[in-house]
């Protein structure tokens, strides 16, 4: 056990699963000399070298592609995009290459890599290192997409990743990158691919959130529990595919929703949610739906901390929804 | 403007070059090892004269047994093809992309690789993978998309695949392959294994973002790659010269700091040395080579094309004169390895072959509906569960029992 | 007033707007010489010549990235895409350049840009020619995001995309291009953006449907009829900035949802219809909406008809939404 | 493997060339446009000594005014940068991206433009805007991104813009600007206006998408560009030569059909020279040239980096002591054009105009909250009405009344 920071406990998984497995490497911008541009992979170059830590020219599409390449071939490499926000220039090699290999191959090939990417606002990175794009690959067959919020679930969630024979999302909130420690395992341990987690136990309205949205949900709970509004908060981990059972159970008991994401509203992954409980658990419902999100606008700087939607946004929500 | 005549002023210091000085010193001494110059300075390889005879400085020295695989195998492709033209124009194949005027580029290019390289096709390469030993009703069943198709009718005709033979899956974007082989070959390479991956695509591919982005990352890696363009005249109804402004397509190689070999596409023994080259330098460690292999495509670009609209018979009857097969068959008939009468026995037995694959393919059921719903993933997720167990329910194409 | 297909009704909206408007050209893969590989832009060389009508080198990046600068410039580029599936290489220059730009630059610059693609299934595509992208595009704030269903809106649609100061994209039903033929004027007119239609007018289920679905669900409707079973049919035309007064209007009369659409589910359109309508019309609703949709998975070959939501999937979720 | 050595058999027919074939013969002829030899013969370009004299023959021959326009534009931008990094070290700007080193090469080249042509900048070129005429106060506000800012706040600090100066909106996606140059050109060939689009990126662009398609297509199209490559050496940490293993980034060129020239990027007089030839050759209707100035990053990539994880003090050194600025200095005392005391006095009113900028823009409110919702589109639809209420009915900054 260690105290780590997110940023310490990817390193970390990355760290141990290249140690267990030789076929795991990692390559993107700036990711070898000096450890990526938030250090996430700092010390890998010493210790596996230039063979297995691969800086990379710029092109997006040329890491995702040849990374597909090398996993086509057997090894299971790492990419890092600086910024999910850069992801766009690989989007082709995701949507039409990665995702569909399996499938129309007749499962004669198959890709298991990840792709890690910070995520998210909450270091003034304006429109450009502040975009929450997981909605375009969930909506995309064949993909994976994982969003961790904690150290602890964060370097589980990699090793799954990593194990996984499917291409995976690993989308990272950089928010919380050195925002809190946690006691982490030093050896190698799983946290299992579409688990959900309870965070918090409530009786009277669900909430749902990810990432370091996460932490304003459960603020608000906190806030929500001194005005006697019981909330059950929950984590999906993984985004897609969802556990939806765990999500369908709570709001079949508290009959309540509010989804919450820092992505902009408008077909984010917050309406699917809404629509699947809409669908699964009409019945059940006593108050609207509702979503907290980002707006639809690009991503300001000035203002970012009133495009977000922190505690200050998702406390109302969760207290009309209940008393609704 | 003339840049030739362009001179630094001998004033003392040397002329900053970033190049030298960013960096560790590898970089460095990489700038250093010259490229060869652009091809435009050299002709095309050609090995076949007009007589059949071959140049013999340049003559890859194939044994007739090698020599007459070849030309089999660009037969039976052009055979394959003709009747697959023909089922589509009958409506009994959805789909095709002939590659009549191709086969000594498709085929030659495959036929100087080891079986153990991988091959790392665009639509066009059937004739490649029915080389390497792609079996035919394998083939023909994926034409018609049925239960005995390996991708379950999943992907349009001639979206084959093969795993076992290293020959990667076909996918209908431009370009997206192109990286795929570099990742193979720095996989390659990594492992210290004696393999080259070869990537075939065309003239309108280099103008991707997956050509640009596999050229530079092989070029930097020191990948061992084959970078094999067909360029074949025409990307749909754009031609060479008015994809890419450049002379050659070759030039291209040297903004990447790779050697490029330019040779006579409907020229099989001038690909199978020129491809032989390509792929020795890469095994002995030298990295990646740029090859354009010059051709035409005589047909349509596919069964949805109608190429009346942008080219002249005239042009298409010159390159009728340069037919691939037709320089193939002279050769061995001139080498004595070939005659009428092979000809005839070799047509005769490919055409039942194939009628016989065809007769097969028509038999088959469609595939599974379930398949639908099956390798998405690894294992099949609740939600794709669920949408196999409501396109089941009221599907009116019945499952089998 | 002449008969017109689908593909002639573009055609024709392209000619006159340019004759009216100089700003206005043409480019793509193909579409001058051939006039695209569908036929929608043949005769435009002829009358308009080479400098506005471009036959463009195969890079949809570079398509649309021209095309931006040109737009910055003044015209009003028409970009074509050779199928909607071809969208990936210049989805960056859409999502980061085009939707951003006017915001960006506080409005001192703007794209009066549109971008033309066939889109959906009908021709036996496959994977690859087959996709409906439309959610990644609603998703992306900036963009507009149009789809005809016939002949007489796409001209009228088309001419206003073009006149309008920012991206659109203007998919098209590919299996409609050719399957029926309608009246159409000669003249300029326009179809207002972001005004839906009520194609058929009903009360006991809402049925939102676009493009060549519009056609399958108006099937179903009538099915439902003789079944007393009454359908109000919508077509939103507009996908985003949506018209959602009518829809909202036409569920808080019916209390009922169905929606189809070509795309898979999983974050399509289709869940930010449901989300909106259960959000905002949560007390008029009687039964879980509904969605009838493409699957997740790639869009297969063989099993076409059965991959799209076609009238039999259709009709028996409009009876069942109907009869909760 | 050498290619130059390769020979076409002479058989008689000439080879197949399907770049001439193909098409409609305007491709053809084309193709026999010879594009000048790669860079890689032609050392850069220098002009001014180390004992300040310029070589006579390569002298953009500047009057005084100009040459001294261009170094004061240089001091005051390099003034101005120095002073923002201090402020972001303070925490009262949030970021910054310096030019430290290259100011030759950005204010050299938008010197060497008319002021009816467009400048399209990256990041690293807000001393470009600031020589065209970009106001001090607009940019420091934008740094701050208050409520004077034109973006309202929406950007990053150093995403400035200006339509009346005819310069684009920065963006920090690397390379997608570059294809907006070509469409800015293409529009103006076709308007028949004498105008050039001239655009600014790093050698690490090179390897992105619009990269390739930009140059594709300005080849293709003969639009009238000038590609401006500041290779300052590296890509935050990547050396030039690990981005790319051509010898030089000028080799680029060729492969796209079109000219390059390349010059010492740290020479005023060098760059205005080069880039003033590229756009007298897109002017006369010849169209793009890539232009590589050569220069280096003496300080960090941003003021998130910290270049001593990647890079020896030791070559560093080195570039100071090529300093552009000192380096143009010693040339207008040569001249006779500058002084110690006109040097003082600059410094000084510099400095002057910069703090009351600071004060000015540190007065300033944030923009108005509502301004997040503004011009996403022309007209504001509901959607954002709706959320631009919600957004304010919970705002903890409280809009001005
Ligand atoms: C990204 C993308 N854009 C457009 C298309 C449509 N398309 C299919 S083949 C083709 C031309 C390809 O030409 P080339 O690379 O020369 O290969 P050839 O067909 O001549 O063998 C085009 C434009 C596509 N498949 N993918
Ligand atoms: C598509 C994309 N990928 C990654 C980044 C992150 N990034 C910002 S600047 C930069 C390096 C750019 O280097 P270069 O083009 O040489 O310009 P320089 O900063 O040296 O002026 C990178 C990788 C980005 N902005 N965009
Ligand atoms: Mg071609
Ligand atoms: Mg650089």
């Amino acid at each position: 056990m260690a105290e780590m920071t997110l940023v310490q406990a990817i390193g970390d998984a990355l760290r141990v699963e290249m140690r267990d497995d030789p076929d795991v490497l990692v390559l993107g911008e700036d990711v070898a000399r000096v450890g990526g541009v938030f250090r996430v992979t700092s010390g890998l170059l010493d210790e596996f070298g230039e063979d297995r830590v691969l800086d990379t020219p710029l092109n997006e599409g040329g890491i995702i592609g040849t990374a597909i390449g090398m996993a086509l071939y057997g090894l299971r490499p790492v990419a890092e995009i600086q910024f999910a926000d850069f992801i766009y220039p690989g989007f082709d090699q995701l949507v039409s290459e990665a995702s569909k290999y399996r499938y129309r191959s007749g499962g004669e090939y198959h890709v298991p890599m990840v792709v890690r990417a910070p995520y998210g606002g909450g270091i003034k990175g304006g429109q450009y290192h502040s975009q929450s794009p997981e909605a375009l690959f969930i909506h995309t067959a064949g993909l994976k997409v994982v969003c961790p919020s904690n150290p602890y679930d964060a370097k589980g969630l990699l090793a799954s990743a990593i194990r996984d024979d499917d291409p995976v999302l690993f989308f990272e909130p950089k928010r919380v990158y050195r925002a809190m420690k946690m006691d982490v395992p030093g050896e190698r341990y799983t946290v299992p691919l579409s688990q959900a987690k309870v965070v918090r136990a409530g009786t009277d309205v669900t909430c749902v959130a990810w990432g370091a949205m996460l932490f304003e949900a459960a603020a608000a709970a906190e806030k929500c529990a001194a005005e006697r509004v019981s909330v059950e908060l929950i984590d999906p981990r993984t985004l897609w595919p969802l556990d939806l059972d765990t999500l369908l159970e709570s709001v079949e008991k508290t009959g309540r929703l509010v989804v919450v994401h820092e992505a902009p509203r408008t077909c984010g992954f917050g309406a699917e949610l809404v629509a699947l409980l809409s669908e699964r658990a009409f019945l059940h419902l006593e108050a609207p739906p509702r979503r907290v999100t980002g707006f639809d606008t690009p991503f300001p700087y000035t203002h970012e901390n009133e495009y977000l939607p922190l505690e200050h946004r998702i406390t109302p929500a969760l207290l009309e929804t209940a008393r609704y | 403007m003339d840049n030739r005549e362009r001179r630094t002023t001998d004033t003392g210091s040397p002329p900053p070059d970033a190049r030298r000085t960013g960096g560790d010193g590898r970089g460095a001494s990489r700038a250093h090892e010259r490229v060869p110059a652009p091809p435009r300075d050299r002709p095309a390889l050609r090995v076949i004269g007009d007589d059949g005879r071959p140049d013999t400085e340049r003559d890859p020295q194939l044994t007739d047994d090698e020599a007459v695989t070849i030309y089999r195998a660009m037969v039976r492709s052009r055979r394959v093809d003709a009747r697959l033209l023909k089922l589509q124009r009958q409506g009994r194949v959805g789909f095709h992309v002939g590659h009549l005027g191709e086969e000594a580029a498709i085929i030659g290019a495959a036929a100087a690789l080891e079986p153990r390289d991988w091959i790392v096709p665009c639509y066009r390469e059937a004739g490649a993978a029915l080389y390497r030993g792609f079996p035919l009703q394998d083939y023909v069943d994926h034409m018609f998309g049925n239960a005995g198709d390996f991708a379950h009718g999943r992907q349009m005709p001639d979206h084959f695949v093969s795993e076992p033979l290293h020959i990667l899956s076909v996918s209908a974007p431009i370009g997206t392959q192109i990286p795929h082989a570099v990742g193979l070959a720095m996989a390659m390479k990594r492992a210290g294994r004696d393999e080259v991956a070869a990537v075939y695509f065309g003239d309108g591919a280099t103008s991707s973002d997956g050509f640009h982005s596999a050229m530079n990352f092989a070029g930097v890696f020191k990948a061992p790659v084959v970078f094999l363009c067909r360029n074949n005249g025409y990307a749909i109804s754009l031609p060479t010269a008015r994809q890419c402004a450049a002379e050659a397509l070759a030039d291209k190689a040297v903004g990447y700091g790779m050697p490029a070999l330019c040779c006579d596409g409907n020229d099989a023994l001038a690909v199978v040395a020129t491809v032989r080259e390509a792929a020795a330098h890469a095994r002995e460690g030298r990295g990646p080579t740029f090859v354009e292999l010059l051709t035409y495509r005589l047909g349509a670009h596919s069964t949805s094309d109608d190429p009346t609209r942008y080219r002249d018979e005239a042009e298409v009857e010159r390159w009728r004169a340069r037919d691939p097969v037709v320089r193939m068959r002279a050769y061995l008939i001139e080498r004595g390895a070939w005659t009428e009468r092979d000809e005839a026995s070799l047509v005769e037995a490919v055409d039942a072959e194939v009628r016989e694959a065809v007769v097969a393919a028509e038999a088959k059921p469609k595939p599974a509906l379930h398949e639908m719903f099956r390798e998405v993933y690894e294992a099949q997720p609740w939600h794709l569960r669920d949408q196999e167990r409501e396109c089941l329910s009221v599907a009116r194409t019945k499952e089998p029992a």
